[in-house]
């Protein structure tokens, strides 16, 4: 007797996923190279504050204000005397948070209103994408600054704007995507069988919309940790948390620019590019490894 | 002198894991006014073949040796610029047209008079002209030059793309499945429509299917391909009637004849080999059913069963 | 093997009466306030045929005929617009949603291209087992996977236990094909509906499909509705054809009397084109010129005589009848 | 669907999305947390007295459907309200700033089509080689890089270390040039840098774009056909791949519209350059509701109109949809 498929075989099919997976994904060096700056600052993100005496970000009046690298302060200090390496350090935190919840965010409204809006069509289908589009013609960056300012200067509040203003690009990608599996016959075939709406939507349409869904989010993380940044350079970030973005705030209202404090200014930014570039990367990489275009036929 | 003669062509196609043998020692021959029917399954390597005439593969193709001679010169080393010259003007292709091979954007007349342009160095006016008689040969009405692609039925396309083949007046036209993916009714018209304008031409036409019927009823000679490699060729009578490779002899033994008994024939065991890593000896021999003991370690020879009648089988050699 | 005609016995496993298909064609959301009127796209105009319990019917016809709405309207995937599906004695139309679904494990479907009818992140063995689950079929695991195996030899799949975990690109077409089969006989059907089942299948593996099929036929009593465009496979693997243009059919009657004495002028041209392995001169052939009509712009009179060799000015006004010609021989001319 | 329906179902398209942005801007203002009066006038210290009259004077003590309606009378009026700091009507603040931005978006994004697609076609017919995986690269970069900061990178190089360009603003304040030359001179140079900037941070996602949708034409099977006929590279890319290659990109550059206004804020915030984006941060910073408000509206609506003048050129330029 045969014995279950059913307990047994799922890890294996899981492990034989991944592997098959990951051997394509390491043939992709842009996806080899994202995956290791996204490790680098992950592990930056929870063992750096062990690592680098954070306790320097601190106003102690004895350290010396806006002094270039020296040794002790490897990246200098700002007009308050703290230690910008140490405030990297801690910026990293908040941004990697605020990418990840952001398209979390982004991604959950996005792949609701894309799924339903593409599966049951008609009257839903347009409604919702009216809405869709109206997000996606209104400026980005006003929508998003309004809305702070008017919400008030928090972290969370920062995540929820970005998040609930960044999902249309997505609800149309996974939309579009909803659509095309739609008519598959084999979706075709499992109504034929008997499946339900619901069945079909979770076996058939999700499984093959996820890995647009994947790689879109992982672009949407991206586009996250930059407004994070644009919103606190321009006053609107969380005064009580250090980021990358609020760091680049004060390190221009305080005259970095014209005091030549390029120590300041570039640690900050280059982290910055670097995050967004890494997830970029992966999310590119994704991109091509989940969806291989159909080979041509003949040979 | 033949009009195109093609000598042990192999053509490689690279990939992270190695190479795929597409296309291995092609011999084919083709006369003037002769119409050669080159069939195959997918992935046999019956359009690389046709495309390493010309040269118009995609990157990673290597064309490892083959001599190509068209009347006698050797096209075989030609360089980029000499290339261009030949292919339309000598070789023509018509491509399995359905939607994709015609510009979208471009008038369906002005993609005809391009041609005519490179080719001829006609003026403007004169193309154009020339546009519409050839249109009117294909049985198109001649008004409809100034249309786009997506505004002609899919039987209508590859009409146009037949007039845009014989332009130039092309020695070869090479048909790659050029009635594919079309009605039956629509695919007798445009086949009908081939033949006649081979003959009043007098082209050399390659047609590349994997429809056996297609060439049983239009060309004068057939060569049959398997996984990369040409297993039996000669005059299309004779190959049908006395099929003298195992392949082909499954292959006809497959068709349905409604002249005959309803009968439904045994179907050839396995798939075709990975060409990235073919077996070893005769290309076909795992799933043949009359293997004897070179077949897995030799490859065949291509042995003369009557005249002009070739065929690659170690059994043949046994006779 | 020879192919000997079913299909004798005569129970009628389903009778299609006045079988009517009408699409809305597409149109703007403007167009519709602007209260122009909805043109009607007639895909099946009604249709009238039965099949025979263990028979292979087969609709043919080229594309745009309605032939694959005429199948998917018979297992109600396309509402039908009109007419009347009896299947085992009763009315499929009226069937509730629960009955509905019991119906659909009656009647099964195959798809003609094996790469687009799987889902590419199915395993094999989820596939197979998916109509299982979907009805609550079996009472535990292990008879699930009982069945599964069971399908997949059926359809001629050996060592089915090492297939399981595998992904539908990692299989041969001919495999799919046979997984697909699979997929149907597993919830043991009376009637499948295969729409092209081989014609993106190549020359060397179509005749073990086709083979499979017959088989099941003979082993297992399961009538066939064969849907293709390919007259000479029509011929060889079915007991009656059925013709399609328009969305009607205009000859239906014994796969040898269709192909061998054919009636209808259609016919006529569909068998001189039916490819043989024979030199044949262009001239031979009764070319119908142009194409087959948009289904939304159907010609007056007979459907056909815009294109018909033989038509005269009475098809232009009137529609031929459908009736029984000789015995068991069906046309709509008015000239047979 | 004829030209004159479609064009009348675009339009009615962009006039729903339009009210809903007038709603959209109606409760941003007023549903969200705070009392409004309070958010407007933003003085912690206010008599209850005075709250009631301004309530009164704002309407605010209507239904929230009268506010609604009086807002859109006001609205079709071209009433946008009052400045708070400027004590102007909103709408000629908003117009008097409109020329410098006009300036500065229509020089950057010009440069940057013209620069971005050229990249791409460079990197689309050169794919695989070197050329390509460093333009790959760079265009990437550019595209991760936040604007503000390119703009303090290229002020401190540019106008603090080298001092070759001004630091801020359009021109030298209270000047008076002798010939129109040294005005234009003048112009062009506080010109630059801005520009500059903004072209960066733009090309990179036109490279990016036009290489993708080039390489996918590169691969059409008509592009094969092109090559059999014997037109030569040059032809085979201008006549052939390019037609085919740019039509999307018509869409993309209107809907990179709302993009390129949040790269104009933070470009004229950082050089100080007096245009809307300048208007708007300084807006933002000093609680001037009334001008954010109608900034928003004004902002949204242009984007709104030139998404549907795209999509009437897309409509002319591509002979698939005309019917």
């Amino acid at each position: 007797m045969p014995s279950s498929v059913y307990s047994k075989d799922n890890l294996r099919l899981l492990k034989k996923n991944l592997r098959s997976f990951w051997d394509i994904y390491r043939q992709n060096t842009m996806g080899l190279i994202g995956l290791c700056i996204l490790c680098f600052f992950t592990l930056l993100a929870f063992l750096g504050p062990r690592l680098v005496d954070v306790t320097t970000y601190v106003v102690d009046g004895v350290t010396q204000t806006m002094h270039p690298p020296v040794s002790g302060y490897w990246l200098g200090t700002d007009n308050l005397g703290r230690d910008i390496l140490a405030g990297v350090v801690i910026g990293t935190q908040v941004s990697l948070l605020v990418g990840v919840a952001a398209a979390t965010i982004s991604m959950t409204i996005g792949t609701v209103i894309g799924i339903v809006a593409g599966f049951y069509g008609k009257l839903a289908d347009k409604l919702l994408m009216r809405f869709t589009d109206v997000f996606l013609v209104i400026p980005w960056l006003p929508l998003v600054l309004a809305m702070a300012a008017l919400l008030g200067p928090s972290l969370g509040n920062i995540i929820f704007v970005i998040g609930i203003t960044s999902w249309a690009g997505t609800a149309r990608i996974i939309r579009s995507q909803t659509l095309s599996v739609k008519e598959r016959p084999y979706v075709e075939r499992a109504r034929a069988i008997g499946s339900s709406g619901t069945h079909i939507m979770l076996r058939h349409i999700l499984p093959n919309v996820f890995p647009l869904i994947y790689a879109n989010t992982i672009l949407v993380a991206a586009i996250a940790i930059l407004s994070e940044t644009t919103l606190s350079f321009l006053g609107m970030g969380d005064p009580t948390r250090i980021s990358w973005g609020m760091m680049l705030h004060y390190a221009y209202e305080m005259g970095a620019v014209i005091s030549r404090a390029w120590w300041w200014l570039l640690p900050p930014g280059i982290c910055v590019v670097l995050v967004v570039l890494g997830f970029t990367f992966i999310g590119f990489a994704l991109d091509e490894v989940l969806n291989p275009k159909l080979r041509r036929r003949d040979r | 002198m033949s009009l195109l003669e093609v000598e042990n062509l192999t053509t490689y196609y690279k990939l992270k894991e190695g190479y795929v043998r597409a296309c291995e020692n092609v011999n084919l021959k083709l006369e003037k006014g002769e119409a050669l029917g080159l069939v195959g399954e997918s992935a046999s390597g019956k359009t690389t073949a046709a495309l390493s005439l010309v040269k118009l593969l995609p990157d990673n193709a290597e064309v490892r040796a083959g001599k190509i001679s068209i009347e006698g010169r050797d096209i075989s080393r030609a360089m980029e610029d000499e290339l261009r010259r030949i292919r339309w003007k000598e070789i023509a292709i018509i491509f399995q047209g359905a939607m994709n091979a015609l510009n979208p954007v471009r008038r369906v007349g002005d993609q005809i008079v391009e041609a005519l342009r490179i080719h001829e160095k006609m003026p403007e006016k004169e193309a154009c002209l020339r546009t519409a008689e050839l249109f009117e040969q294909v049985e198109i009405d001649p008004d409809r030059v100034r249309e786009y692609p997506h505004e002609f039925s899919g039987g209508m396309r590859q009409r146009v793309m037949i007039a845009m083949a014989v332009a130039c007046n092309p020695k070869i036209v090479i048909g790659d499945e050029p009635t594919t993916a079309l009605d039956v009714m629509v695919q007798a018209q445009v086949l009908q429509l081939l033949e006649k304008l081979r003959r009043e031409l007098q082209m050399g036409m390659i047609l590349i299917t994997h429809d056996l019927s297609v060439v049983g009823e239009t060309c004068d000679r057939v060569a049959v391909m398997y996984a990369g490699r040409i297993v039996e060729t000669g005059p299309t009578e004779k190959v049908f009637e006395n099929p003298a490779h195992p392949y082909t002899r499954a292959l006809i033994a497959a068709f349905p004849n409604i002249e005959g008994k309803r009968y439904l024939a045994q179907s050839i065991p396995g798939n075709p080999p990975n060409l990235l890593n073919p077996p070893a000896g005769c290309r076909f021999h795992e799933r043949c059913s009359q293997i004897i003991g070179p077949c897995s370690e030799k490859d065949p020879t291509a042995v003369e069963v009557s005249t002009g009648h070739m065929a690659s089988c170690h059994l043949l050699g046994r006779l | 093997m020879d192919i000997n005609n079913r299909g004798d016995e005569q129970l009628e496993l389903l009778k299609v009466s006045n079988l009517e298909v009408h699409f809305a064609a597409r149109q703007g959301f403007l167009s519709s306030l602007l209260n122009k009127q909805p043109k009607q796209v007639r895909a099946v105009d009604g249709l009238d045929f039965s099949i025979r319990k263990g028979e292979i019917l087969c609709l043919a016809g080229e594309s745009g005929s309605g032939k694959t709405t005429t199948g998917k309207a018979i297992l109600r995937l396309v509402e039908p617009t009109g007419g009347e599906v009896c299947f085992k004695g009763e009315d499929v139309i009226a069937f509730n949603r629960q009955r509905l679904r019991r119906f659909r494990q009656e009647a099964q479907i195959i798809f003609q291209d094996p790469y687009e009818s799987l889902n590419p992140r199915q395993t094999v063995f989820s596939t197979v087992a998916e109509p299982l689950e979907v009805n609550r079929i079996c009472k535990n695991n292990e008879q699930i996977e009982e069945r599964v195996i069971e399908a997949l030899t059926d359809a001629g799949l050996s060592n089915p236990q090492e297939l399981f975990l595998r992904y539908p690109h990692e299989l041969s077409g001919g495999q799919r094909q046979r997984l697909a089969i699979a997929g149907a006989l597993v919830v043991k059907p009376d009637f499948i509906m295969a729409d092209e089942p081989v014609s993106m299948l190549d020359l060397s593996i179509r005749a073990g499909i086709l083979k499979l099929m017959v088989d099941l036929r003979d082993q297992k009593g399961i009538s066939y509705l064969f849907i293709t465009h390919d007259l000479s496979l029509a011929w060889l693997v079915s007991d009656r054809i059925a013709i399609m243009y328009l969305g009607k059919i205009v000859e239906l009657g014994s796969a040898d009397t269709v192909i061998r004495q054919p009636l209808h002028p259609y016919t006529r041209a569909l068998v001189s084109v039916i490819p043989v392995l024979k030199r044949v001169m262009p001239s031979d052939k009764k070319l119908l010129q142009g194409e087959t009509p948009d289904p939304v712009n159907i010609p007056t009179g007979c459907r056909f005589h815009p294109r018909c060799p033989e038509a005269q000015s009475r098809c232009r006004e009137e529609e031929p009848l459908y009736r029984e010609v000789m015995p068991g021989h069906y046309g709509a001319c008015h000239f047979i | 669907m004829n030209m004159r329906l479609y064009l009348l179902s675009k339009f009615s398209q962009a006039v729903v999305t339009i009210f809903i942005v007038l709603i959209i801007n109606f409760f941003l203002f007023r549903v969200m947390p705070g009392d409004p009066v309070r958010v407007l006038i933003r003085s912690p210290r206010i008599s209850a007295e005075t709250l009631a009259r301004l309530r009164e004077r704002f309407g605010l003590d209507e239904s929230l459907l009268t506010q609604f309606w009086v807002y859109l009378r006001d609205l079709f009026t071209l009433d946008l309200g009052s400045s708070f700091n400027y004590r102007q009507p909103v709408l000629d603040v908003i117009l008097e700033r409109v020329p410098a931005t006009l300036l500065l978006v229509g020089t950057a994004t010009l440069l940057s089509i013209v620069l971005g697609i050229s990249l791409g076609v460079l990197l689309a017919w050169k794919r695989g080689t070197r050329i390509d995986v460093g333009g790959l690269a760079l265009s990437l970069i550019l595209y991760a890089m936040p604007t503000f900061w390119v703009g303090i990178i290229m002020l401190m190089v540019f106008a603090v270390y080298w001092n070759i360009f001004p630091l801020w603003g359009m021109g030298v304040p209270g000047a008076i040039y002798q010939t129109f030359w040294a005005e234009l001179l003048s112009r062009l140079h506080h010109l630059f840098l801005p520009v500059l900037t903004f072209t960066l941070i733009l090309v990179g996602e036109y490279a990016l774009i036009m290489r993708s949708s080039l390489l996918e034409v590169l691969h059409e099977d008509y592009m094969l056909t092109a090559r059999a006929k014997g037109v030569s590279a040059t032809e085979l890319l201008r006549r052939h791949a390019l037609p085919n290659a740019l039509l999307p990109m018509v869409t993309l550059i209107a809907i990179n519209l709302g993009f390129i206004i949040g790269g104009a804020i933070q470009i004229e915030t950082v050089f100080s350059w007096p245009g809307l984006g300048r208007l708007m941060f300084s807006a933002l910073t000093d609680r001037d509701y009334p001008v954010l408000q109608g900034l928003f509206l004004f902002i949204t609506i242009c984007v709104i109109l030139a998404n549907l003048g795209a999509d009437i050129i897309y409509r002319y330029i591509d002979p698939r949809v005309k019917a």
